[in-house]
């Protein structure tokens, strides 16, 4: 029987896999990438805590759909700032880039 | 445009053109055969293309022919305008190099004809932009369209 | 162990797998894939939690949207000699710990979470989903719209060519 | 009449009695039921490329001027499979440049899908699939798997061309399914739900007791709707006049470029097996599925429009050239996307004059739970996966 | 980025043209298109260089058919040559007899007589419609139409090669026109053949209009691409159709006439912008004035002679001659230089696909890479007579 501490663990370890991910990566599409990873482990616990403890209310999933829609958007603008960065400076190595630095 | 206008306006700026004469007993077309020093070659072909008068302005063929003395470089031209048509004939003297100036600049069509002349009969076309082998793969060797060219025989022979 | 238990296990471990190659591989486009494969599983989740509409939705717009441009992104910008480069940074071991510091502080923490052992039958979401986006969320709703609006207007500013 | 959806229903009833008495849970016994129809639900899908390209073959053929194949079996008709049997022994060639792996899995993710989505899709009265209550979006979700798969071959390949291919393909698949969604909006709209079983049912009305209530009927909105869904599912099977990613004359062969044998074959079954699922769709979605007079079965009648949709599919490959690459995108963004979205309007329109406004949602409570339901077994098997 | 209205007005100087591309250039890509590509219509290669979607450089690499025609030429006797030139353009090798007959014939001054010219005409005539055939099929494909192709290619002109089966016993290379006149009279009922055949033409052509000429998505994809001025088309020797659809009125039956196009009545389709379309409808248009041609060369056709007095075995005379006429894909021309010998001394093809492929390196910049196909396929090549 799946449980609700099953849902959460699984989407705990989802989650450290993008944290480590965000700041291991050097490509910035990979840390997009891994924020991805991240935004889906929040979903899955959403989608469980509205199936384990409020069954009869859909408010849960009702919000998933939202942040679907939300990391579209992200991963929309995220992208197009990918390529322009791209375009300037023909380097998608986040340690490389450090424009505001010096 | 009679042959006899074409001379004139060309012989007033070039004094040594000189129309060849029909050789006797020989066939031969209604065009105006000019013999253009080899030297004169780049500076009558502007005038050839630019002048009003002339305004020969389409190239319709660029040869060359081996005699085994010599080379000539043959261009057939013909003005769209006047309706009248032109051989320029050129000598080539030397035999071990031969060069002849490119018409390219006046004549965009010359380009390919160029390079196949080059190609084929080894006739340096200097100024040409882009004078590689074209018909021929890049590492052949020797220059068929010569009267002196030997095959040499390959496993297809 | 039950069927829908076993089930379960193999779903997680499968994506968890993807989701390590993700952070892992050297070639983006792979670990685009297996991201993409992640995503499918995240969907097979939300099925079996009942959320029938939400598992299409996340196949519709992840699979066939989003990770659709990222692959595309990654064809655009991934030239040979990155297949080669290391593509993880000097900080992969700080790194590594805070991930695993707080995957183990959630699950010390998630572990003991009692839930209810008599569930619901699950029924089709849809026509609920539906009311409840236009009705109790219309506004969530509305404002998402925005967001959504403007990052489209902001993408193609962003994605404009310059001249030079 | 001969309809084969109860006695099918019947014949899986005997079945699952059957394995009971052999001493399996229910559960076990669902889920054997379940890999029968699966099973044998795909073979029939699996013979239906081998029809198609025959059809494809003789139809062109005949607007050609031409016989087509002639010599193998009578009238050419054993030509297909020997083309299959020919594919299967032909060496499967990997370009050393390529990567070997998504080589492999792209041509998975181009044609597994497309058996997927056949799952909704009511085949007749009464037949056994499964009743998603999300039908139309669950088909359009899972066929936009391929769209990667695309994409793999055009990178996996190693290759120019094949990349430009997929670039071009995925681009293009995006693109279209946003009109092809939109377009199917109305009928979603007008029938108030997403499962195509219910859509279909709900077109077996008729108009003053003679005229069909397919959608595609209702003036305006139904035939704009119906041509959007129709040339956007032509540029989703990559055919032409939308055929950019394949182009021959452009880009070799696109995306298939580096393909050989059974490879190749599978890209082109996923191919014929996805125009003959869009022409069930539009069947389903417009030309009242399995609705007709009662002289046929209802599953003939389904066969026979898809059929004709499929012809029409055929008709315009052999008819149009093929659009540039650029001119296909404009097309989708400033034609048939706005006319999808005014569709919408206008189909919101007709039903605030119609109906009072606050009927225009149906309540919940409107709809009886058997009815949102599926069928029996997937009572079933949901019950058994909660336990 | 290049504006391509203005680079096409202008004569592209010849140092502003690239060498050949061997790589990438910095911004951009390299592609290879051939030389086996299903529509470089045989073997060519076409190397361009790309900057996004815009082509900034394309350099034609031929001669993969390469046979060595010119020196071939110089050891066979000239009735022998005959056959040589049947070789070139494959898709037209009446013209490639003829035109070859012209020279020599100038050279040996024979008289024609006046059955064997008509004969020449209708020929030509016909020759001309069935290459104009291949081009409307083959560039319906390179468009992604496939049906035209088995309607112009399959169906009319294959009627047009049975006709010269009947006439000559080949389909492909006739070798039916010889110095002084034509291989054969017609066989009996022939011509009459052929008047039927016209007839059903005229209804082909229209057919075409309406399949292709007209259709929006082929118009879409044809006009306005590839312009080419009659200054830029004149400037890199471009002949025949290409240049006619350029706005020039520029037609070796007109301008030199030869044969017996003197005494009949035709128009020359003559475009205005240049574009691929306008080529294209050049082209469907001048079938309809072969047609036209050969209608009055039948009405004007008499029973008589069909071979002058040559000599089976004869020397020409030392000398040299130009012949040339207008082939379906430009002025063709043979440029023969004799020494006495019975082979000529030097012998030189003026091949019109060979002379317009070369504008291709001024045409194809900056149009996008998708217009590259239309392009190419709108200056109807054989690489038979390209590379010779």
């Amino acid at each position: 029987m799946i449980t609700l501490a099953h849902m959460l663990c699984l989407s705990a370890i989802l989650f450290s896999i993008g944290i480590y991910g965000v700041l291991a990566r050097k490509s910035l599409i990979a840390i997009l990438m891994s924020v991805e990873l991240m935004f889906n482990a929040a979903n899955i616990n959403l989608v469980a805590f509205n199936r384990f403890l409020y069954p009869d209310s859909l408010w849960g999933q009702g919000l998933v759909l939202l942040v679907i829609t939300v990391a579209a958007a992200e991963a929309v603008v995220g992208l197009a700032l990918v390529i322009a960065i791209y375009r300037n400076t023909k380097n998608l190595n986040a340690d490389d880039l450090h424009l505001l630095h010096d | 445009m009679s042959s006899v206008n074409i001379l004139a306006l060309l012989q007033a700026k070039f004094p040594d053109i000189h129309p060849i004469p029909q050789p006797a007993g020989q066939t031969r077309g209604d065009e105006v055969y000019l013999d253009v020093p080899l030297a004169r070659l780049a500076e009558a072909a502007h005038v050839l293309q630019s002048d009003p008068g002339l305004a020969f302005n389409f190239l319709s063929f660029v040869t060359a022919v081996d005699w085994k003395t010599h080379f000539e470089t043959v261009y057939y031209l013909v003005s769209t305008t006047h309706r009248h048509k032109a051989v320029l004939k050129v000598k080539i003297e030397n035999r071990t190099t031969p060069e002849v100036p490119t018409v390219t600049h006046v004549w965009p069509s010359a380009d390919w004809q160029e390079r196949e002349i080059w190609d084929l009969f080894g006739i340096r076309i200097t100024g040409h932009y882009n004078l590689r082998r074209i018909l021929l793969p890049d590492n052949w060797e020797g220059y068929p369209m010569r009267k002196d060219y030997v095959a040499t025989p390959d496993r297809y022979d | 162990m039950t069927l829908p238990l076993g089930i379960f296990y193999a779903l997680s471990a499968l994506m968890i797998g993807f989701s390590l190659v993700v952070v892992t591989s050297r070639n983006l486009f792979r670990g685009a894939m297996c991201l993409t494969a992640s995503m499918g599983f995240v969907a097979a989740f939300f099925a079996l939690l009942g959320g029938d509409f939400l598992a299409a939705s996340q196949l519709l717009i992840y699979v066939g949207g989003v990770m659709v441009l990222i692959l595309f992104v990654v064809m655009f910008v991934q030239t040979p000699d990155l297949f080669r480069a290391r593509q993880t940074s000097v900080r992969w071991i700080p790194a590594l710990l805070l991930a695993g510091g707080v995957g183990a502080l959630f699950i010390r923490a998630f572990c003991h979470i009692e839930s209810p052992t008599e569930l619901p039958v699950l029924q089709p979401t849809s026509t609920a989903l539906g009311h409840l986006l236009l009705g109790d969320m219309a506004v969530p709703f509305e404002v998402i719209s925005l967001v959504l609006l403007a990052a489209l207007v902001g993408a193609l500013v962003f994605g404009l060519e310059r001249e030079s | 009449m001969f309809e084969i959806g109860p006695l099918l229903i019947q014949a899986f009833t005997y079945a699952r009695q059957f394995l009971t008495t052999l001493g399996a849970t229910p559960l076990q016994a669902v889920v054997g039921i379940k890999f029968l129809q699966t099973t044998l639900t795909i073979s029939i899908i699996l013979a239906i490329p081998l029809f198609l390209v025959y059809a494809e073959r003789k139809i062109s053929a005949f607007m050609q001027a031409r016989l087509g194949p002639m010599h193998t079996g009578p009238w050419g008709l054993l030509q297909t499979p020997a083309d299959t049997i020919k594919l299967l022994f032909k060496e499967d060639i990997v370009p050393q440049g390529a990567d070997r792996l998504l080589h492999l899995l792209a041509v998975i993710l181009a044609a597994a899908p497309v058996f997927v989505c056949f799952a909704p899709v009511p085949w007749g009265t009464g037949f056994p699939l499964i009743n998603l209550d999300t039908g139309i979006l669950f088909v359009f979700a899972v066929s936009g798997v391929s769209t990667l798969g695309i994409l793999a071959a055009g990178w996996g390949s190693g290759n120019k061309f094949s990349m430009l291919g997929g670039l071009r393909g995925a681009a293009q698949m995006v693109s279209y399914e946003i009109p092809r969604a939109l377009s199917v909006v109305p009928v979603v709209l007008f029938y108030s739900s997403l499962n195509l079983q219910t859509i279909a049912t709900a077109q077996m009305e008729r108009w003053h007791g003679w005229m069909p209530k397919w959608f595609i009927f209702y003036p305006g909105i139904g035939q704009i709707a119906f041509i959007v869904f129709l040339i956007a599912s032509v540029a989703e099977t990559n055919r032409i006049p939308f055929d950019i990613p394949e182009a021959e004359s452009e880009l070799v062969s696109g995306y298939h470029t580096e393909y050989s044998g059974m490879k190749f074959a599978f890209f082109f079954l996923a191919e014929y097996v996805y125009v003959f699922l869009s022409s069930a769709l539009v069947t389903t979605l417009f030309l009242g599925g399995a609705d007709g007079a009662a002289f046929l079965p209802s599953w003939m009648w389904f066969l026979g429009k898809t059929l004709l949709i499929v012809f029409l599919f055929l008709w315009f490959r052999w008819t149009f050239p093929r659009l540039r690459v650029d001119r296909l995108m404009q097309f989708c963004w400033q034609f048939l996307l706005p006319l999808a979205l005014v569709n919408i309007v206008l189909t919101v329109g007709w039903m605030m004059c119609k109906t009072p406004s606050q009927d225009v949602l149906p309540t919940q409570a409107a709809i009886p739970s058997s009815e949102m339901h599926g069928s029996p077994d997937d009572a079933g098997l949901t019950k058994a996966v909660e336990k | 980025m290049i504006d391509p209205p203005l680079l096409n007005k202008a004569v592209v100087p010849a140092s502003a043209l690239d060498v050949f591309p061997t790589q990438a250039p910095e911004k951009g890509m390299f592609i290879s298109l051939g030389p086996h590509h299903p529509s470089t219509h045989g073997v060519l290669r076409v190397a361009i260089t790309t900057e996004g979607e815009i082509v900034t450089g394309a350099q034609p690499d031929i001669g993969y058919l390469h046979r060595a025609t010119e020196k071939l030429a110089e050891k066979r006797t000239y009735p022998q040559i005959i056959v040589l030139t049947d070789r070139l353009d494959y898709l037209a090798a009446m013209t490639n007899n003829w035109s070859y007959c012209l020279a020599v014939e100038k050279m040996l001054n024979v008289a024609i007589p006046e059955r064997a010219d008509y004969l020449r005409m209708i020929v030509g005539e016909l020759q001309r419609i069935a290459s104009h055939c291949v081009f409307i099929g083959t560039y319906g494909i390179d468009i992604g139409a496939f049906t035209p192709f088995f309607y112009s290619f399959g169906r009319e002109r294959e009627r047009i090669l049975d006709l010269f089966e009947e006439l000559c016993g080949a389909r492909l290379t006739y070798n039916y026109v010889r110095i002084g006149g034509v291989m054969a009279d017609a066989p009996d009922g022939w011509l009459d053949k052929v008047k039927v055949f016209v007839k059903e033409m005229y209804a082909a052509a229209d057919e075409y209009d309406k399949l292709l000429t007209y259709n929006p998505i082929f118009t879409d994809r044809t006009q306005g691409i590839g312009i080419m001025t009659s200054e830029v088309a004149k400037a890199w020797g471009v002949t025949g159709p290409n240049l006619r659809a350029s706005g020039e009125r520029a037609d070796v039956r007109i301008d030199d006439p030869y044969g017996l196009y003197p005494r009949v009545k035709f128009d020359i389709p003559i475009g205005k912008n240049g574009d691929c379309w306008e080529r294209y409808k050049c082209r469907v248009d001048e079938v309809r004035e072969s047609l036209k041609i050969i209608e009055q060369a039948l009405a004007q056709i008499q029973p008589g002679e069909t071979m002058g007095k040559v000599a089976k075995y004869f020397r020409v005379p030392p000398g040299e001659g130009y012949g040339h006429l207008e082939a379906p894909r430009g002025d063709l021309g043979f440029y023969i230089i004799s020494d006495g010998s019975p082979s000529p001394y030097r012998f030189h093809i003026r091949a019109p696909s060979f002379i317009n492929l070369q504008v291709l390196q001024q045409l194809l910049k900056g149009w996008k890479v998708a217009d590259v196909i239309a392009i190419l396929g709108s200056i109807d090549i054989v690489l038979g007579e390209v590379d010779r």
